[in-house]
């Protein structure tokens, strides 16, 4: 901060000596430490914090963008890490509008001085109502782990039994989330998959299924590991068979090109917004949402807000305002539907700008596209010696599973000399899913040309060949 | 703007935005995706989404942008509770670097080196303002954070052994409402203690409450009320004499940054809201982030994975098996994390000091003004608020039959922001103000000067108070739908079938 | 907002940033600047600027924005002209990087590689469009483009030595009047012709202007009235054929992209602005780029440097001693030559050419739909109109007594910009609308049903258009101090000694 | 562009076929090409452009960061060069204010609709005032050179004469400029500058002034060469004598720390606002401004619009319009004072968002730092064998001449080799001013650490002592 420290901080206006001497006055007190006399000495701290001096704004901006200089960013890179954080297309307008001060600084204000707030948030949820066709969306939840944790309660209230079954396949860092929420209330129980088709056993449903205390069986569209899972009718009808509710988990980037849930059954729908406009953000683009049919018993088991519209005194006027709000524990406390707070509204937003830019037919197109690219590259990775798919004959959408088996590499070794060669590899299954050995989820998007997935194989082969 | 919903600005044939489209070769290559995809998962119909210009979808967003009132355009200070202070704008643009927007979360720890410095940097001045000895930042709100740490006190339990016989966790009726749902979702049974005639947490209820059940206690110190219990000591003492977890919610804290911290109260974990209490902005509700502390003895129960330095390098550690797993996909909210970062930064130890002072001087100064006001009060003890209060318009309403929901209303007339609180309403027709730092006196006279109009309006024409807005985006709501099955609308489509069917 | 002057805002001790400071080591190095700088030159008294907090200057500014309406914000067709399209959002983002945000303008060009290709290829794609053969931008507007041109053939003219003889420009009425401001500049004696009774420049009268004193012709087509004169070949023959220099005004060229070119037209020179035409933005008035074309005769004369390109690398060649030196510094508002170049990107070929169609279409509906509101007519010619058309409410004002100024002021009731033109006011109460490719049919049908609504409240209600606006951000203002030397007050500082004193 | 081409462009929505017909029979046409009937013939291109196919976004995006990622900018590097563009801190809130979609896209709106554009305008006039201690300042002109040409003009007008006297150390380039907006109605004459101090040499100024037909006298403070002229009550005293105007050029952020125009005679001051918050953008910064005093005959002359505050028809309301409207070439086309049109407004917004932030204390404060780390620069340059300065002896503000003659090597090679350090040398002077042999302009600001002017002084030292 060198010398320029003397008069107020920019961000503390009555830090001027001058000001903060006529506040006391007014209200009768002689020193500023007076006003902690509320506080014992005993917890007083009385001694500086042992912090980095104080940064003036453009040693701040310098200190910070050298911070950030020592990062890699896929931008610059070519990156085939997706795994629940995906590198998609983000059409300007998304970054305009969710940069804009006014949604950035906004918080909880009534539906009249922010009824910009309330308006894009009920166009959100009335745009991913279309996309997973439903009547009931919600203002977003934290992300696809806690929007599943809540479908499943949703689920186990509803029903009153305390089980919930998930296909193996689910990507275990999203269990240890789904774990923690349902914990101690909800079971979780893994059905198995299939090991060629890498979908979900049927056989092994029925019997798990059989146990009678089932609330949910939970399953992905597109899952995991990438693979379409075609069996959704059939699911759902032994979901519901059982007396138990189908929850499906899906990306909605999928859902121009690919069937919706609710056609194949599903009660409850969630998934991650992420890919609709957000940036990775190193993990902080991630938003979650939940969709229902518009039916009493659902709506009444949302924990998160819902925003509704409604007539206004002036005739054609729109309002807003909060659907059933004394079921949320703003209204009831730990009577409420489980808890709500700031979640990620902002996302919410700029999913509902994203839809509108790219309409049906931009989002058809762009799931044909993402199918045909990936489907591409695994050809073209499968075609190097001693690289194949794990689960080849399965349609994916955006993700698949690559083993290295064969060619003695571990994937470890493989990413870092890809990285070396400016590429970030998939991710290392070999972790999560020791049984396969060396594996790794590859994601390819739009945003991969032709020659970006040319360029990988090259890269490839020649560090299997080497 | 009298604006539209954006399904009815569809037009046929109109596009926003063309997405990136397969190259010619791939298309050769493999063909359409119909040849692969199972028939019955390919979409039978259209998605309904509406077909608009680019300029047009422009145009409505940021028409509603305008609608919306963001804390850089008032003086906001009627959202009590939730410490709306300047946001800096120069940590809005210090995240809009690719190096931070495009990091993928899975990156090789040695490609996000600088990400990985500032967690860390952040972890340590975090551990300096509250005394506490880890942090975790993966909680993205304060509600998110206390779930974790309701689930640290489940996982303590029981890796103790206690886990079924502690099922109750203690709160206070003023702290937020979130302890004790966050609390209920990890399954336990909450006690919820009310305060003394003063105001104050009550010890000798709290005496009364504990057992070999008790599983926790959780308070928020100043409670909602902005009376700071200086007592707090001896609640921790009791709480773990009796085998339990004391956790300390600071959503309130911006009173006592530099002054005093959850260590020396006694507290086993306690969490900050980065945004609020550290200047990253709330965007409308989210993403953000409930940095999670807690002292040693806790750490291993952390979600994780952490960011440990060794000197040289910046590396993720998992967490053991008994750690209560994760609570947010990956590592939280990283912008918020960076603009936390650079606030403290901005600021320095005096700096932060100088926010606690500023930010108890402006309520007080506040609270002086407010009480002059006709029909205002404040309930409990006088005095002894540090940075919040929690007012009552009880005489008013009494007085004029103006509610303090009118006044919320009228409020937006004035472009300013007034909320009424949360449920249950223990203080009468109650309103909370937190002036934070971040407003100078004229931002407060001008707020006081708006009640002070209100007020004198109830007494002399309520109706004006009682028929506004009257000047907002738009008139008053018939919200008599929202609650009915039959009619809300929570969607357009639902609109299309339920009302416009009428 | 009622939002006072910056300096009201005024707080003795705040401050908005505190900017850099010196390091100690330096200032124990060299001591403090009055040790060496003459005292004469020590500011005596500092200056009185006001004294801020950062929130409150952001506050302010952020709502004076709110109270600007830009083109994202509104049906933008008033400003007739001056072709307000639709500004690419992304275009506005690729410029906000430090690779253009942070170069300097004298680097190496080995480090601007990238930008001078950015330079190279817009003036490639500029030839093609106008079939010139060398572009400049560094003129940083239509005005600084047609100052340019005119000093061109003022030095093309004293190059062959007949610049003292030539000293007459010729241009027309409907031209814009900066044509005849920057030949005046130039110090050429202005000849403006009038046009026939179809609105068309009169080629006769063109023939009797010219003259061995004929230094140039200078001229848009389409004019202002949106008529295209089909005779323009013969204009520039004829002016060629006296030894003078055709160059063209080329800001309404948005029908015309793809369509037809300065060359063929045989033109010796002509700019486009790239803000406007180029979609770039308008920025409350610049900085902008006229880009200036010329044959191959002319290039000699462009200012310089010009960017040029040897297959492998790109460099900056400085121009001749008989070149016109500079119109700007350094090379011109090389923002906008990228959004310019991003902007043909993304349409191509055919885009472009759909630019000029719809634009034509849009502005032939437009013309279709006005003609049929009460008291709205449009002068010579029926049809034959390009992109934009200047209207006439005559037989409004005659019946009502409302002017096209008092629908000036009513259009911003309805969030709408409406222009009346330039002077010298030809047509009769005049407005003049472009409506661009920009817009759909309802945004059309949006503002010509406000123009209905007010004529028809000005044969019904005329006192609410003569007493608007009323629903804007401020009321009507008194102008009468404008143009009084005594009371005009142009800065804060002289208001307070001029108004305040009163 | 790929495959998805159907459907109406995203910037031109009557592109949809449909449409197209349906306005096209309103208006009673059969074929879009009858539009352009009004166009003969022999006059229509009748081919498609030669032109690169169209990009969709994400191509757009790739495509033009990719040829942005060919340059090497001056926050990466370590820039010396000024001359007239300068590399300054710059508040993040000037980038946010002037990104805002409101002012980046609105024009020429009236007072009512665009009352914030005229307020920001009418602020951004007086704070330059209290700056240059002025009573009427203009809306922003292009640059410093315009508004200097402009300046000498509007002396030509008031006094009737024709010439006007320049010292030779005024940029070259900048010459260029002015002598092509003078021509052919003033001639530039040229005041010698002492080879000592490179101060105006004020006996030549005596005898060129004598001349009698001279109508102003421009000079520079601080000069090109970074010098501050303290002559400049005795130039205006001169000036005045001869019935000639003083105009001044600045650079308005030396204001804080140094004396104001007005002080030492200044009729007219003009000048350069791009320090003042600008990003430099290859020279796409720059904006010019002119002050006066409030006296008629001046504010009479101005090209420019000057906005005005007035009252409204509420009380205690401010509204703004043109002063003087009538004078302007939009009113008179050749008939009024030169010309208007757009030229920089938005960077004036800018420029009063700047000093709204800084303050006096800011503006004073900043003035000195800069005035030390330039003269440290200096100090630590000088001490470099074969190194010295050229007018060492007088004060400068933020460049400084440095003459290599004595190293043997010429600035282009000196600079070369920093440029492989990273280091964007001072301007080469050779070519401006062969006189002096190889002399380079350094340009120090307070954006430059100790340690940044160390390491300059260092990878100097290597190169010469090689």
């Amino acid at each position: 901060m060198s010398e320029n420290k003397a008069f107020a901080h920019p961000y503390i206006p009555n830090t001027v000596p001058e000001v903060q001497a006529a506040m006391l006055r007014e209200i009768g007190l002689e020193s500023i430490e007076q006003l902690h006399d509320a506080i014992p000495a005993t917890l007083k701290l009385n001694r500086p914090m042992n912090l980095p001096p104080a940064m003036n704004e453009y040693e701040l901006r310098r200190h910070v963008d050298g911070l950030l200089a020592k990062n890699k960013h896929a931008s610059a890179n070519l990156n085939f890490l997706g795994a629940g954080c995906w590198q998609h297309f983000i059409p300007a307008i998304c970054d305009e509008i969710n940069q804009r001060s006014e949604f950035v600084t906004a918080y909880a204000g009534e539906p009249y001085e922010d009824h910009g707030r309330f308006q894009t948030l009920f166009e959100y949820q009335s745009l991913v109502a279309e996309l997973v066709d439903m009547d009931v969306v919600n203002v977003p939840t934290f992300d696809w782990a806690q929007a599943a944790s809540t479908a499943i309660r949703m689920a186990g209230r509803i029903t009153g039994k305390p089980a919930a079954l998930l296909p193996k396949s689910v990507d275990p860092d999203k269990v240890k989330i789904i774990r923690n929420y349902c914990t101690p209330v909800m079971e979780l129980r893994f059905v198995d998959i299939d090991t060629a088709t890498g979908l979900m056993n049927l056989d092994d449903l029925r019997d798990k299924i059989a146990a009678g205390d089932v609330a949910a069986v939970y399953f992905e569209n597109p899952g995991y590991l990438g693979m379409i899972e075609h069996q959704g009718s059939d699911i759902s009808a032994l979901a519901h068979g059982a007396g138990a509710i189908s929850v499906v988990g899906v990306d909605p980037i999928s859902l121009g090109a690919l069937e919706p849930p609710s056609r194949y059954g599903a009660d409850i729908v969630c998934g991650d917004l992420q890919p609709l406009g957000m940036h990775m953000n190193y993990g902080g683009g991630q938003s979650g949402f939940i969709a229902t049919h518009d039916d009493e018993t659902f709506v009444m088991e949302y924990p998160s807000r819902l925003f509704g519209i409604v007539p206004t005194e002036v005739e054609g006027e729109y309002g807003f305002g909060d659907v059933a709000y004394e079921r949320t524990s703003f209204a009831l406390r730990e009577k409420g539907k489980e808890s709500v707070g700031t979640q990620t509204a902002l996302w919410g937003i700029t999913a509902g700008v994203y839809l509108s830019l790219l309409g049906p037919h931009g989002m058809s197109e762009l799931g044909e596209t993402i199918m045909q690219k990936s489907r591409y590259a695994a050809k073209k990775l499968a075609a190097i010696p001693g690289v194949s798919l794990r689960f080849g004959e399965t349609a994916f959408f955006k993700e698949f599973v690559v083993d290295f088996n064969a060619t003695g590499l571990t994937v470890a070794n493989i990413n870092r000399r890809l990285l070396d060669a400016g590429i970030f590899g998939g991710k290392d299954l070999s972790e999560g899913y020791p049984e396969w050995g060396q594996c790794a989820l590859y994601c390819v998007t739009e945003i991969h040309s032709q020659a970006d997935l040319d360029r990988l194989a090259a890269a490839l082969e020649v560090i299997v060949r080497a | 703007w009298d604006e539209p919903v954006i399904f009815e600005l569809h037009r046929p044939g109109e596009r926003g935005v063309v997405p990136p489209g397969t190259d010619a070769g791939i298309a050769a290559e493999v063909g359409a995706a119909s040849g692969w995809v199972p028939s019955a998962m390919r979409r039978s119909e259209a998605p309904k989404l509406p077909e608009i210009g680019q300029a047009k979808v422009l145009r409505h967003y940021l028409r509603l942008s305008q609608e919306t009132l963001g804390s850089d355009f008032n003086v906001e200070i009627g959202q009590g509770t939730c410490t709306m202070k300047y946001i800096p704008r120069i940590n809005e643009m210090l995240i809009r670097t690719p190096n931070m927007m495009e990091l993928h979360p899975l990156q090789d720890v040695d490609t996000v080196q600088g990400m990985l410095e500032v967690f860390h940097k952040l972890d340590l001045a975090m551990r300096e303002i509250s005394g506490m000895d880890a942090f975790s930042f993966q909680p993205s709100s304060g509600t998110q954070a206390l779930l974790a740490m309701a689930s640290i006190v489940r996982a303590y339990h029981d890796s103790r052994g206690e886990g079924e016989q502690r099922d109750e966790i203690i709160t206070t009726i003023f702290s937020h409402p979130s302890q004790a749902a966050t609390a209920a979702v990890k399954g336990y049974k909450i006690i919820t203690l009310h305060p003394d005639e003063d105001g104050f947490p009550d010890l000798e209820k709290l005496k009364q409450a504990i057992s070999p059940r008790t599983a926790g206690f959780v308070v928020a110190n100043p409670e909602d009320t902005g009376i700071y219990n200086h007592r707090i000591k001896e609640f921790t003492d009791v709480v773990h004499a009796a085998g339990g977890v004391c956790f300390y919610d600071q959503a309130n804290a911006n009173g006592l940054l530099g002054i005093t911290r959850a260590k020396e109260a006694g507290f086993d974990m306690c969490f900050f809201n980065l945004h609020k209490t550290f200047a990253a902005p709330h965007m409308c509700g989210g993403p953000a982030t409930g940095a999670l502390g807690v002292t040693e003895q806790f750490r291993r129960f952390l979600p994780g994975p952490l960011v440990e330095y060794d000197g040289n390098r910046y590396t993720l550690s998992e967490q053991p098996e008994e750690s209560i797993g994760k609570v947010r996909s990956f590592h939280g909210v990283a912008q918020t994390v960076l603009r936390a970062y650079a606030w403290i930064m901005a600021l320095g130890a005096d700096g932060l000091k100088d926010v606690a002072r500023i930010a108890v001087l402006n309520n007080n100064y506040l609270y002086h003004k407010i009480l002059q006001i006709r029909g205002a009060s404040a309930p409990y003890i006088k005095g002894r608020r540090l940075e919040q209060v929690r007012y009552s318009w009880k005489q008013l309403t009494d007085e004029t039959g103006v509610t303090t929901e009118d006044i919320t209303r009228r409020m937006c007339d004035f472009g300013l922001h007034y909320w009424t609180s949360h449920h249950p309403y223990i203080v009468p027709q109650p309103f909370t103000l937190e002036p934070t730092e971040s407003y100078s006196k004229e931002d407060l006279d001008e707020y006081i000067h708006a009640l002070e109009h209100i007020s004198e309006e109830a007494y002399t024409n309520p109706n004006i108070v009682k028929t506004a807005p009257h000047n907002s985006t738009v008139h008053r709501n018939d919200e008599s739908s929202l609650d009915d099955p039959k009619l809300w609308c929570i969607t357009w489509r639902a609109y299309l079938k339920k009302a416009k069917a009428d």
